[in-house]
């Protein structure tokens, strides 16, 4: 075992700190501090990545050829900290953590080509288009049918849950184009080149918290040209597998915790207890939050495991245990944001919410945030695959058939 | 030992229940919540015409004189119903006017409300929630025979709509202490008074509102600083059980909505209510609901027969709200992606259920007080 | 709603009060201390049964005619407060709760004659033989085969789990009369009329507390008159569910664990924290403890509520809601024993816990006592049909088919 | 960033595990614990020819010099082979004669230890449990150039095989303050030593110590009162690793004896791991041991680095702890009845899972003070 610390990393650090002092605006840090989803504000997300993306450090972890950094598991913590200590907020993961890596592993060198630099730059944003009404949790049974006609597909269907699709210039999506056979089978996954194709049409969705996050999309007979697929006609399931595993447990869910924690401890250290005190200085909240500290801890060092190459890097059922973890993590914490803003978390302030918005918070920032936070992360544990396909998934690799 | 409703009580549920059905479904509820903060005159009136204002007020102050089980058996179908109209937060307010020393100006008020009008909105939170009327700390100065009020209450549900705000205030002593609270009713529009209101959560209208050297002449004050907490309490514990009785009816729809939902929506070709982890899941929920409700039947059968102290209340409100949070939780899991939408009804129950939890204290102190004292 | 109160209750009270001052004995004391299960230590609870009974006291629940106490709710709860006061030891259910209202409900006038009376003096004491090694949760698929042999049954096969065998005299059974059909069918409920009968053997099962509890009762052809049987043959299975009844939520769960929560209170506030103070006044374990009592407090009035006619009453999936329920409570209030004991619950002292033991505890009773009854009550959620079973019933209510 | 053991560590991992599996059946440990509490002179041997004793002991000190990574890599193939010798209650009394300024007398203790001879006793906690060093309250005063203590220390390890005790105690200050603590060496059959031993739950011998007026030669003060919190801690913090280790080694196996139990018993005519409450709990399970497992990983790995603070140790041992009570209670019930016999090992795992968690400071003092500062 060994960690790399020391004056190399340090030197690092001291550029990675340089970097931000130039290029780290106010709106940067308000869209951090009015993240209430594990979507940061979608302009000053992208803003945030077209800056990065400049310096080569939008998406570190890809292939040094295709634009990643090549850092160290210890430079990738360095410049998580940093950015975590500046309230940054995160990039979004449809374009770095989804259908990037995943045309570098099986797109078609013409596609590369073409989709790449504007995924990287974040000049394009691509949404995913998996679920259906009827097809959430049994993602296989899809339905929406694209037909072949001569180069092209001919889509025809309904997509739901398709986040921040109204923002979306691309998609990324599965369709069915055959009906035999297993249900698995026939399904083919297709990128869209625009969201503004005849016979399609976004129609966003109201959350919990008064945000429109999700959206549905229709497609009445939307043409795609069939070099627009990625994988084999009737083979998306496996393209789709391959992705998941970037989508479960892909990335690190320490720098977005650890950056709410941080931010649950200073409010709690404001916020009056209701008997003279702060919440901050009582022992039940103190054992209670030292309990979920350690939960974001080992959630963290869980990740940390893998990436060092231990046992759970060669776990099948690291990425559902990781998303399990990583989503219930969030909950509880999420339980005690609304905790600590008690009467102040009900007025519903969606004006102020705004990035750039005239009007400020009622009482504070932390306190507007966590409700429609601790509310949009009750789908942390149902999006991606619920916790109940999770366990399942575990389950099935842990007990002996 | 008897813990059923009257036939009377029985009646009165189940044509409220129908009532609301008739005229309150969803989607009616969620155009009166977009136009009007969930307070609509017609249904208002109707509610009135149902005895439901003068409920629990004193025969001699224009009411029916019913007793807290009365107020528990409606407040349970309102709270299964959804109902956003201001009836449980005007309670406490009414309450406080009905058994103060209100002069002319309250009991019209009163009247007035008992009849159908303005609610009495209740000026009492402040920081993030009063766990006990003891810890006011909002200050009043006498003056002459004036009371001046000075400081800010927080979260005022139907304050726009009210004539009059019930205030409670800190004359003498620190937060914490039982002395030295006095309880005014104040005009909503009297000189220094200032309203910041907003939207909730949960689909009413609440307000901060600011108390800048707002004089109450002494008709108007209800109960001076010897009588004050005690005045709060009368009218809180009763608004408390409604609340908790509110909760549990929201609590019950949801397990109904849940349990219909897992049984009709298919998956992998099945009812996902096919599926042991989603049905033991709603086995938990249906043993929360019922859980919170036999302490709210047993808690209410104890005040009715005058056998339910402090300590009792607070059990029951920590209960309800940490078993609310539960079910309302599980009932999203169970929906999945559709229980995250504003469409459908259970993510509203979910709302209302946490606005409880928040009021009132938060059940964390409620828990703790509990613990420190047998 | 109406609760009765006042003078006539009071009068109650101290007739209670009265009869527990003159026939309550030290060692009876000693037995409720040193109770590590629901089942009280066997001898004490006995007498103390057989002294109840003189009174008339020891099955106020049962029918006047066959010597019950005709008392109303609110008077068994001033009985029950009382006895909880002082300590005292539960009476064991076997003969009470089970076996005896089943006689009550289903036995012939000549069983009723025959084992009614030792039933309710303790003269008797009746173990349950149901489960057996491969049918647990599944206990319709049992095996113990009973063979038709003219006015008699020979029985042969094994129990398991049959609580207290290795003290009974008595025993009720439900064995195999015929293969065919549905398991639930061919099953067929016994009276054996001592355990000492040729060909059986009880051999005791030590627990992870290190006692005795369970024993394992073996059959080789042991002879059985049919006039034993309740219910016709291969009807055993609507027997043993008349009785599940009784069983599962059928007595108040709230005494005992009131009277261990007060234990748990009067330890923590002798317990050194270990940071200066007592256990009593960290406000995170009050916290904790106040949660707990609410949730003794709710169980005992769910089960009020059931006993004062409302919903309850009525519901189907109460016995089961109950069962689960008040485990799982005792569950969490045995962890919170634990907690406080700390290291003084990790000796092993089974020789102290016996009634009339020559050695003291090495810290206090309560110590000796918490690691024992925390380990004990793991077997809560599973005897009696496992929780999860219980979940599945209460699913099968609650869920519209 | 390298988190894997290096081939030497997993070489030493495989031989230990294949020792105790070919000797070191459950049934043997059976007959040790009931025989001799625990420990078995052969083992103990054999384990000290694996070169266990010495393993973490400085060169200079008759040791091989290892590192905490070679701690934990064996400790938790001990704890998942439920080995009941009491090589890890003897950490870190031999830690403090190693790294303290032991005398002849300790020394020669330390060798004969390092060569498979008698433990060295740590008799240091106190109370409930010492949730820091800096607890310490047992008093010791000097005499000339002696030290006397008096007082008594709880829960000793192998105390009576041991032939020397290392004793923590308090010249000066209050329990809390980091200076007036001393760490002395003691014969176990010194004037006024007396053992109180005992069986524990999870199969060992332990004793409570009382100490009257037994007298420490200045050669025997292995640190004085500004050393001995850091000499405690020295001697602790390799120990809560390997603790950590053993109690993680336990989890593993308990998740996986589960498992298998759960596909291998039938009820219903399917395996009880088919349905899906058992599977998610073992899904549970699995996670618990996990997230415990690269807990203890990654703070090792800070360890080695030297960039451990007390609070990652503290966290460890708290979250192993509950991790540990959870994988036990969900192991106990899948079993289900037969989980709740001194028959199987699962209930012996929980029951070790249980004593490791009260050790060294109960998990919410070690929680609070995660959650009390950042």
């Amino acid at each position: 075992m060994n960690l790399e610390m020391g004056e190399a990393l340090e030197a690092f650090r001291a550029e990675v700190i340089a970097f931000l002092d130039a290029n780290v605006t106010p709106d940067l840090v308000e869209a951090g501090a009015k993240t209430t989803s594990v979507f940061a504000p979608f302009e000053q997300a992208m803003r945030w990545q077209g800056i990065l993306a400049a310096r080569g450090w939008a998406a570190p972890n890809w292939p040094v050829e295709h634009g990643g950094a090549g850092w160290s598991a210890e430079q990738a913590d360095v410049f998580a900290q940093e950015c975590e200590r500046r309230g940054l907020p995160p990039l979004l993961p449809h374009n770095l953590k989804m259908i990037g890596p995943l045309l570098i592993d099986l797109g078609t060198p013409e596609q590369k080509a073409k989709y790449l630099p504007g995924i990287l730059s974040g000049e394009d944003f691509w949404c995913q288009g998996y679920s259906e009404p009827n097809s959430g949790s049994d993602l296989a049974s899809l339905r929406c049918m694209a037909v072949s006609d001569g180069d092209d597909y001919l889509i025809t269907g309904q997509k739901i849950w398709t986040t921040y699709a109204h923002h979306a210039n691309r998609m990324f999506l599965l369709v069915r184009t055959s009906t035999e056979g297993k249900k698995q089978q026939g399904i083919t996954f297709l990128l869209l080149d625009s969201m503004d194709l005849p016979g399609l049409t976004v129609k966003k969705t109201i959350g919990l918290d008064g945000f429109p996050e999700q959206c549905e999309v229709f497609f009445d007979a939307v043409r795609v040209p069939k070099a627009n697929r990625v994988g084999a006609e009737n083979d998306g399931w496996s393209v789709a597998k391959h992705l998941l595993k970037y989508e479960r447990g892909g990335g690190s869910p320490g720098p977005a915790l650890r950056r709410r924690l941080a931010a649950l401890r200073e409010a709690a250290a404001r916020a009056d207890d209701g008997m003279g005190g702060v919440i901050a200085d009582d022992p039940a909240f103190q054992e209670r939050l030292g309990m979920l500290e350690a939960d974001v801890i080992s959630v963290d060092y869980h990740f940390r495991h893998a990436r060092g190459g231990g046992e759970p890097a060669h776990d099948p059922a690291y990425p559902s245990m990781m998303k399990t973890l990583s989503s219930e993590t969030s909950q509880a914490l999420s339980a005690m944001m609304i905790e600590v803003a008690g009467l102040e978390g009900l007025p519903r302030q969606l004006d102020a919410l705004a990035v750039g918005a005239n009007s400020g918070p009622l009482s504070d920032g932390f306190d507007m945030v966590a409700m429609p936070y601790y509310l949009n992360t009750r789908a942390a544990s149902i999006y991606a695959g619920s916790n109940e396909i999770q366990r399942d998934l575990i389950a099935r690799i842990v007990i002996p058939a | 030992m008897d813990l059923t409703f009257t036939d009377e009580q029985v009646m009165l549920r189940d044509s409220l229940g129908k009532y609301l059905e008739r005229n309150y479904d969803f989607e009616t509820r969620r155009a009166v919540v977009a136009a009007s903060g969930g307070h609509d005159p017609k249904i208002w009136a109707d509610l009135a015409e149902m005895g439901l204002m003068a409920l629990t007020l004193p025969e001699d102050r224009g009411g029916l004189g019913g007793s807290v089980v009365d107020l528990v058996a409606v407040a349970e179908v309102m709270g299964a119903k959804l109902l956003a109209e201001p009836w449980l937060p005007a309670l406490p307010g009414a309450l406080a006017l009905a058994h103060g020393g209100a002069g002319e100006g309250g009991a019209a008020a009163l009247a007035a409300f008992a009849e159908g009008g303005a609610p009495i909105a209740f000026a009492h939170e402040e920081g993030r929630a009063l766990a006990e009327p003891a810890r006011v700390a909002m200050t009043a100065t006498r003056k002459g025979g004036e009371l001046i009020l000075s400081g800010a209450k927080r979260y005022v549900v139907a304050a726009e709509i009210a004539t009059h705000l019930v205030v409670s205030a800190r004359v003498s002593g620190a937060p914490g202490a039982r002395a030295g609270i006095v309880v005014a009713l104040v005009a909503r529009d009297a000189p220094g008074v200032t309203l910041d209101a907003y939207d909730t959560v949960d689909g009413r209208r609440g307000a901060n509102i600011r108390f800048e050297a707002v004089r109450v002449p002494a008709a108007d004050v209800l109960a001076d600083e010897d009588a004050g907490c005690d005045l709060l309490n009368a009218a809180l514990a009763p608004t408390v059980l409604a609340l908790c009785a509110d909760a549990v009816g929201a609590m019950g729809a949801l397990v109904k909505i849940t349990a219909r939902y897992a049984a009709d929506r298919k998956q992998f070709g099945v009812p996902i209510g096919s599926f042991q982890a989603l049905r033991h899941r709603i086995a938990d929920m249906a043993m929360a609901h019922q859980k919170a409700r036999s302490t709210l039947i047993v808690t209410t059968a104890m005040a009715e027969a005058g056998a339910c102290a402090p300590r009792d209340l607070r059990l029951l409100k920590a209960q309800v709200g940490r078993m609310g949070r539960e079910v309302g939780e599980s009932a999203v899991q169970v929906h999945g992606g559709v229980g995250m939408t504003d469409e459908l009804s259970v993510g509203h129950y979910f709302k209302r259920l946490l606005a409880m939890d928040a009021i009132y204290g938060a059940g964390r102190l409620h828990f703790r007080a509990i613990g420190a004292a047998a």
